[in-house]
């Protein structure tokens, strides 16, 4: 197995975007090639394309081929589009490591890209909803939300967590957004304006929801051998975890506890041959305010039940245990499906390159994770990347 | 006036219910007379949710169908107050839980009708009722009992 | 990089199926297991889903980990759903064959499904003109009859290529299906039916075109070394291929010529170390008659311009210079995009084990294709397959 | 008395073409007017079919609009008879070919007016026209010349 690193990569601002899903992807390759000094287009010999929903957000299918010709590539090994609903990105990435370890590639780009704005709201929450089991738990008026809300509502039950508590991760993660010019929001929400925003479904209010986003972003994987052909600053993928339990909501083990992301956590550290200790920051699945303080939890930053405390306690701001979402998390850049998991990747990249701004710089990290759920977090995606090779 | 249009299929949440479209038809005929049922699978007595045409555990298609207790908790509640999708927005708000079904492990999520959020508890007792939908397509949603 | 092969797999019946996506999932799922008698769904710790529109056919998205709930299966290594419209199904095997080959799974799940009766056919053919490119192709009435009627007129008048040869694609195909009661079609149509069938996009009628299928498929993959533990016949992975040009018509180099098949082509043949001519049989993609006589061109099966004269030779018929399509064909069986490249790899494996009926039975067949188009045969892609370890 | 219904987006193949959803509007802009334009790359010179926001050869965003021939010939023919999609029922038959530019490489696709299928031939010269929709949108066609 051939070790694997990312050699650069770029993004298309993130945010109600006057462009088609096409010129998304336009722009994300355009960033991506400009990020990568002596790549040529014509060396790219494969091309991964995660994209959660364009057959409904776009009426378009076949988008693999599609990105191709929109970024300018020829791929003569492996092109294949990767759907994982919300970490469809991650997805893209996860192939890409798959083809270039065996050596079924040795180039390969990976565009994520999503167009979730559309002219009528409800036909994008109808889309939004198909990503429940849509036969039993979208025809009962499920979908993102109320799925997350009702995690929350049994989180706090079980272990206390408070509504302020959610309402502080809104705070830092739009906090660390100000810093980000390729974010949706820029500006800060305190914590007293998360608490007084609509409510959407009980107990998450609107600033407790990240966005619904356009954006696009793309990496670019090779061997850890040829990486330094590409960049001074190649980012090394360390390990990986993976894991899916439960589709229809009636088959959980759990409502407080995601059993499977405990399961992916695990193998990840495992493969990476590091514990959560190890981490200097981390990427996590922000999708609601509530999904991060369970990730700290079921990530092992700290015991189960707890996670509300950590957040409260500063412990994943920057300056504490383990800073979390510098980027701005998807609460604060937004969440266009494909594009997530491949923002998380460049957003590690730049830290490891101390390329970020200052006001969000983890200081000499070298050892990061990037998470996604997908769905109503039936299936949990995680790589741990280095700045060192592995 | 106003006319009913119908949804296409890919923005109609509903299921196909007839013999023609699902293995599983029994579930909606079922429903129809007021039963709540699922498959269980004769060979290896697993009990499923949602019903099933082919055991997940084993392999079989030797499947029987058997009543669900029709009474069941609340797991956990929400409600949907804003982003709804297309057919559902005249419901607004609607109250949503995972009703665990009394003396099983599903937790299945429902409708609940004839409540409020705000009045809603964990552990409050729910009983079964069925919806019947103008082109007589039906499903199930839950309601609080007394 | 660790050798990899199929050890077995199984279909849901193709036709116009009584029978949701789900349960479709469901049937593969069962028959795959059935096949295979040492292994237990607990020991597959990978599932890659083809599937290219259940967002549109089915309403439903992020069907993988749907599909591991409706077999059983609980992955902890990968999973992940692949699209490539009508090679969805053959994407999901390249990369379970990665993730293999390159340790990041042991033992892998494919299944392939696809739904595409619905209750209203022109919904239906508006999701499946959306595989071409919809903004500027789709919106002049393209889809794939026509498409592919383009790529015949042209044929036609680069080639001399006859509308009767084109009908005995459709009728070998055909009769290669009375032996498949997994085929939707189990009539013979021989050439005159053809040649009298309605007109759809001329000159292509109805019996030159492919069905609307309902239908699954699935595939264990494990490394060379554990194959024996659940076989006495694996069917090993020996090369693969895969190219893609252009998505918008107006930048394909030619209608009569797919060179992006004769690329694909070229790496299968060198990553198996063999040429066409060491093939023993294939599968490939005739979604429409004109597709299997380019594909004997382009595959190097005969001369350039000779696909005509090939089939009206009988050189693609059993005891010809290379049977395809066997079980007969996407012409003879439907074609459920998800599943017709697990199928295809079904075919292979039983032809190696003998087990297919003698009326189509290729006597010691070792080396075999399965070749997959996708979309306006912008992408072209290829496995072989062996009956012997590379 | 019929009423025309909006297909959702999800249904319409008529792309979005003001300002709002495209950063080509310029080229729907144009069509209007009767030009049928696509961009051209200042930097490497690459011109464009579609028009695009970046250039795909060399990412370059400084792009300008050009003219395109609005003569060409049939490259190849077909007609859609049967099993049209979703507001194109109406229109069946209709013409398709690809057009080759006079000048250019593009062969591209367009439905092709005011002629039947069985009087088509390869290299039968055509022109540039437009259509426009109730709701404003337009899109280009050929037709026969002379
Ligand atoms: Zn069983
Ligand atoms: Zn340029």
């Amino acid at each position: 197995m051939r070790k694997v690193a990312i050699v650069g990569g770029g993004l298309a601002p993130f945010g109600v975007r006057q462009a088609t899903w096409k010129e998304l992807a336009q722009e994300a390759g355009g960033a991506t090639f400009r990020d990568i000094k002596n790549l040529e287009r014509k060396d790219v010999d494969s091309l991964f394309v995660g994209a959660a929903m364009p057959e409904r957000f776009a009426f378009q299918s076949h988008v693999a081929p599609m990105v191709a010709e929109q970024v300018g590539v020829t791929p003569t090994k492996v092109i294949t589009r990767t759907e994982l609903a919300c970490a469809s990105g991650q997805s893209a990435i996860r192939m890409a490591y798959a083809c270039i370890a065996a050596g079924l590639s040795d180039i390969a780009l990976c565009i994520g890209v999503e167009k979730m704005n559309i002219p009528d709201p409800p036909e994008m929450q109808t889309s939004m909803a198909c990503v429940l089991d849509r036969e039993f738990d979208g025809v009962q008026g499920a979908s993102a939300p109320p799925f997350f809300a009702l995690c929350a509502n049994r989180h706090m039950h079980d272990y206390g967590t408070t509504r302020e508590q959610m309402a502080m991760v809104s705070a830092k993660n739009h906090h660390f957004s100000t810093t980000n010019p390729f974010a949706q929001f820029q500006k800060d929400i305190p914590v007293e304006k998360v608490l007084t925003s609509p409510m959407v479904a009980p107990p998450l209010r609107l600033f407790d929801c990240s966005g619904i986003t356009d954006g696009a972003a793309g990496v670019v994987l090779t061997t850890a051998e040829r990486a330094k052909e590409f960049t001074d600053t190649p980012m090394y993928i360390l390990g990986s975890g993976q894991c899916s339990m439960g589709s229809n909501l009636a088959n959980y083990k759990s409502f407080s506890t995601w059993f499977p992301l405990k399961e992916a956590a695990k193998e990840a550290y495992r493969s990476a041959k590091i514990g959560p200790g190890d981490l200097d920051l981390a990427e996590v699945h922000d999708c609601f305010t509530i999904s991060e303080i369970m990730e700290y939890e079921d990530l092992g930053f700290c015991e189960k039940g707890k996670g509300g405390k950590f957040i409260e306690d500063g412990k994943s701001d920057l300056g504490g245990k383990i800073p979390i979402n510098t980027r701005g998390g998807l609460l604060g850049t937004g969440h266009p499906l494909g594009a997530t998991g491949i923002a998380q990747a460049i957003e590690l990249m730049q830290q490891f390159r101390s390329s970020v701004p200052r006001q969000r710089l983890v200081d000499n990290a070298e050892i990061g994770m990037a998470h996604n759920l997908s769905g109503a977090a039936n299936v949990h995606s995680i790589l741990i990347y280095g700045r060192n090779p592995p | 006036m106003t006319a009913t249009i119908r949804l296409p299929y890919l923005l109609d949440f509903y299921p196909l219910q007839d013999e023609k479209y699902t293995r599983i038809h029994q579930f909606f005929t079922n429903l129809k007379v007021g039963r709540f049922t699922t498959t269980k699978c004769r060979d290896c007595e697993k009990l499923h949710w949602q019903p099933r045409a082919v055991c997940p555990d084993c392999g079989s298609e030797n499947l029987e169908w058997v009543d669900l207790p029709k009474t069941g908790e609340v797991h956990a509640f929400t409600a949907m107050l804003l982003g709804a999708p297309m057919g559902f927005e005249k419901d607004l708000p609607f109250v949503m839980a995972l009703v665990k079904l009394d003396g099983l492990d599903f937790k299945i999520l429902s409708r609940v009708d004839g409540i409020k959020h705000e009045d809603c508890k964990i552990g409050m007792r729910l009983k079964f009722k069925t919806v019947t939908r103008d082109d007589g397509r039906v499903f199930f949603r839950f309601e609080p009992i007394g």
